[in-house]
């Protein structure tokens, strides 16, 4: 493509832009509002995922020893433990400690259980926590079969039902932004195909004077481009500044997990403009072929 | 020999036959009337040469080309050669009048210079000076219809067709416009113009072809028995 | 009197002076053509009468009522009864032939019936039988005008307004066309009719208003001295 | 409006439908994909809500008693917890079924806390549940006042960090709902005005030849009535067949309280038809207007 094409294609789009308000305007708009709406949707997916992170990551698993342990019996279960695979943490939790515990729940000033009991019946454990919160299940039952220790305990049947609910939540929420992306896609190919229906007799003199296919469609891409990034532009100055002034509200009262990290934000971001553009080009393309058959 | 036409006939698809069985040669550098009442099959004719429509049958040959076994791919260069003044003008109606001519020389790839430069000149050449920044939507019938003329003349095309193109305009300006097509045919273009105007053709006594119900009906050659 | 012109001007936004103190009366029953040169007004005057336009200065009275003051309510009013021909056809792409015509019926409020005989009858009148059913593009010039002509007399208006009818017609075709309309001005329409056609003209010895440069520079009763 | 006219109307639009093969596509295919979007959006946030419930009811307050009450005492107290306002239930629960079940996530056979400790050190408590969960500190503070209660437990902290994300939760999704409304309305008018301007020469002649604003309005607005319910009925029975085979995969399996009312989801499919008729003739009569004005 030679500069002065390049140049003449570039100021040809321009033009059009400047001269078909009505078309470039809902064009604009129209990609504008489905950016908006995707990245709206891509956040909140973002921050149901951490949210169900942070519920998983809660999961751990209890073991309880036997009574009768000396001091380097229980560091040595702790040892294999530790050793097991995926195994993130281990923390001791003695019978006083545990004791302390119950008696937070039950106790008051005048009547407390250590005092009642004279003894503590409790026994020590360990708490574990595994690298994927996923595999508890299974760490859990290995840790079973370690001698010294009788009974391991992860709220068995609860968190299977909290596995279930968060990989439901995550595939319906990857199939809302997949149908929310095909949707903005058809939509902003839609707009483009009427656009560039409304001025069909425009392409058809175009090749009727001897305009190659390319020649026509240049301009019309460089405008999909335009319109495209200047509608993604919009709808992720309004996003990022709805969301950072959501982060900035509520992030640090109530201690939700919201996705913070500016790099990501940004990632984001420039997707989202990426994404406004390519969606500009290839809705235009779609569009263009059936009017350039003449 | 720059056009040939073989037994060509042309029938739409809602089977309305617009042409019927059209052989036709015209040599490099003539001057062509096409003549007929109105639904005759001029401009049928005329959209034969440059592939907006396809014959139904025959063969055309324009340079010796099959046009109508002709790729897709070389038709820009066929229309390239040819200037179209239509017969309802099709101006782009968000391009201002010299733009409009501006852009068939875009297409054809020439340089901005010459471009406003030739731009000036056809303008001026149609009396059109002063009209240059109107849109087609601020012109009268008849500016538009030269911006159309001007349009097709600023490539200094082989071959230029001119369907109607003095339908709109008062008989002073058409003559002008016709001396205009007389000069430039004298510098080597060829001409084919579809006409009604029986006064333009009389004063010309060029070649006339008689069109009536698709058929050639009479062709002579300095239109004296037909007006 | 129906219609009545005092020191009417049209400036169009981009600052030309399409009517320069335009004066004018037209007697309920004339026939009248409008001539001059390309450009020179013709259209603009036109477009004043049934306020597709509205002058930049002076008033227009059409039978007694001024359409200037008038309110935007009345408009389609005044616009039912007038028969309009514009000059670039103004068809509707997606409707026949038949529809386009049937359609200026339908607006006035026409029952079914009625409307399919008239269309039937004007289609006959300006020579298009048989293609009815076509869509506009599917016309040749010639015929979309034609379909312009039929559209104009369906509802048999009080006033008709042709800008250049024949502009795409053969002399033949012209010559009908203007019988027609000769035919409906004796039965009592007014008819004002913008041409180029100096033939027809000279031929129907009729009231010819020249103008020039949005001026009227003559107004003569028979048009001996314009052609 | 005389039957002539309606008759007329019905009949230009149809006429009008299939000749504009483009622009009704195009509005159809928009109308079915916004709405389409928002239905999905709304089922989701409906069965969010559901969830969102079903964690809320489960919190509820624990009253311990004091040790030394007779058993009229302790029944006085219940009469008293359940006067209070908003409560929906209360539960007895003996010493002995709070060490049973300490026991079971401690105990192992050969190793039991009764026998161990020889007495229970535990004391009755009630369990109350607030018809209104969010009443649930509320009450609880009045509960702890009644004499013979010692203490009140209801995860305090964790229960107000709980109702903080269930209100976010709601108040974004709620969001999210509007804006998708927002700009399924605001896309379809745009699509509408797009069909209309590649038909504004067709007004303009309507105008030309005498036709009155509503004249050429009624044919534009039944045939925005038939696009929209065409749009909305495609996007509805995908919807519909989506939904319920979904519930039908799921719902069993995993104990998530989907909503499943036939009411509410016909509901549902009903007003989100309407909204495709109605979103219909709005985008046409915001559209048509600015070209009625010839
Ligand atoms: N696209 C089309 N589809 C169907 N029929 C057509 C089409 N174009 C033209 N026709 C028909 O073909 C015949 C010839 O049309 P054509 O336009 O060639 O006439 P013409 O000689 O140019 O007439 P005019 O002087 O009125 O322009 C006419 O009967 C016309 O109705
Ligand atoms: N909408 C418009 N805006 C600006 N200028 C206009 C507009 N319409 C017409 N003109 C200008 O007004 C002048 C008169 O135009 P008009 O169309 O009335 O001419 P005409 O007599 O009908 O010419 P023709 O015979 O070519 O149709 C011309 O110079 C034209 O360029
Ligand atoms: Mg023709
Ligand atoms: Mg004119």
């Amino acid at each position: 493509m030679r500069l002065r094409n390049v140049v003449y294609f570039w100021r040809e789009a321009w033009k059009s832009l400047r001269r078909n308000k009505v078309l470039t305007i809902a064009s604009v708009s129209t990609v504008s509002i489905c950016i908006l709406i995707l990245g709206m949707a891509v956040l909140m997916t973002a921050n149901a995922g951490n949210v169900m992170k942070k519920l998983e990551s809660d999961v751990e698993m209890v073991a309880f020893l036997d009574r009768a342990l000396t001091r380097s019996q229980i560091s040595q279960i702790e040892e294999q433990i530790s050793r097991l695979d995926g195994v993130k943490s281990v923390k001791f939790v003695s019978r006083d400690t545990a004791l302390a515990r119950l008696e937070k729940s039950y106790g008051n000033k005048e009547y407390d259980l250590k005092s009642t009991l004279g003894k503590n019946p409790l026994p020590h454990s360990f708490e574990v926590k595994a690298k994927n919160p996923h595999d508890v299940p299974r760490i859990a039952s290995k840790v079973g079969k370690i001698e010294g220790v009788y009974k391991v305990n992860y709220g068995q049947g609860v968190v299977e039902r909290l596995f279930a609910v968060t990989k439901w939540v995550r595939a319906i929420s990857l199939a809302f932004i997949v149908l929310l992306s095909l949707g903005a896609i058809f939509l902003i190919a839609t707009t483009i195909r009427l656009a560039i229906y409304a001025r069909r007799k425009e392409i058809y003199l175009m090749k009727l004077v001897g305009a190659t296919d390319w020649f026509i469609r240049w301009p019309f891409f460089i405008e999909g481009i335009l319109l495209g990034t200047l509608g993604a532009l919009f709808s992720i100055l309004l996003l990022a500044g709805a969301y950072s002034s959501l982060v900035s509200n509520m992030g640090s009262v109530y201690f939700i997990p919201l996705v913070t990290g500016g790099p990501i934000l940004n990632q984001l971001y420039i997707a989202l403009l990426a994404a406004g553009a390519v969606l500009g080009v290839v809705g235009t393309y779609i569009s263009l072929n059936r009017f350039l058959d003449v | 020999m720059l056009v040939q036409f073989y037994n060509v006939s042309k029938i739409y698809s809602n089977g309305v036959k617009a042409l019927d069985d059209v052989s036709l040669k015209i040599e490099r550098g003539e001057f062509l009337f096409l003549m007929g009442p109105s639904g005759a099959g001029k401009s049928t004719l005329i959209k034969l040469f440059f592939r907006e429509e396809a014959p139904t049958r025959g063969q055309i040959f324009i340079a010796s080309r099959s046009i109508v076994r002709m790729k897709r791919s070389e038709v820009p260069r066929l229309r390239r050669n040819i200037g179209i003044v239509f017969q309802d003008f099709k101006l782009l109606e968000n391009k201002t009048a010299s733009e409009n001519i501006a852009f068939a020389m875009e297409v054809v790839g020439a340089n901005p210079k010459e471009i406003s430069q030739r731009v000036a000149e056809v303008i001026e050449m149609v009396g059109l000076k002063g009209k240059e920044n109107s849109f087609p939507g601020e012109l009268s019938g008849g500016e538009q219809q030269r911006v159309g003329i001007a349009r097709a003349l600023a490539n200094r095309p082989l071959l230029l067709i001119a369907d109607e193109p003095t339908g709109n305009l008062d008989i002073d300006t058409s003559r002008e416009i016709m001396e205009l097509l007389f000069d430039i045919n004298r510098k080597g273009t060829t001409v084919i113009m579809a006409t009604h105007a029986r006064e333009l053709v009389k004063a010309a006594r060029k070649r006339v072809i008689l069109l009536d119900k698709g058929r050639v009906i009479a062709d002579n050659p300095n239109g004296e028995s037909i007006v």
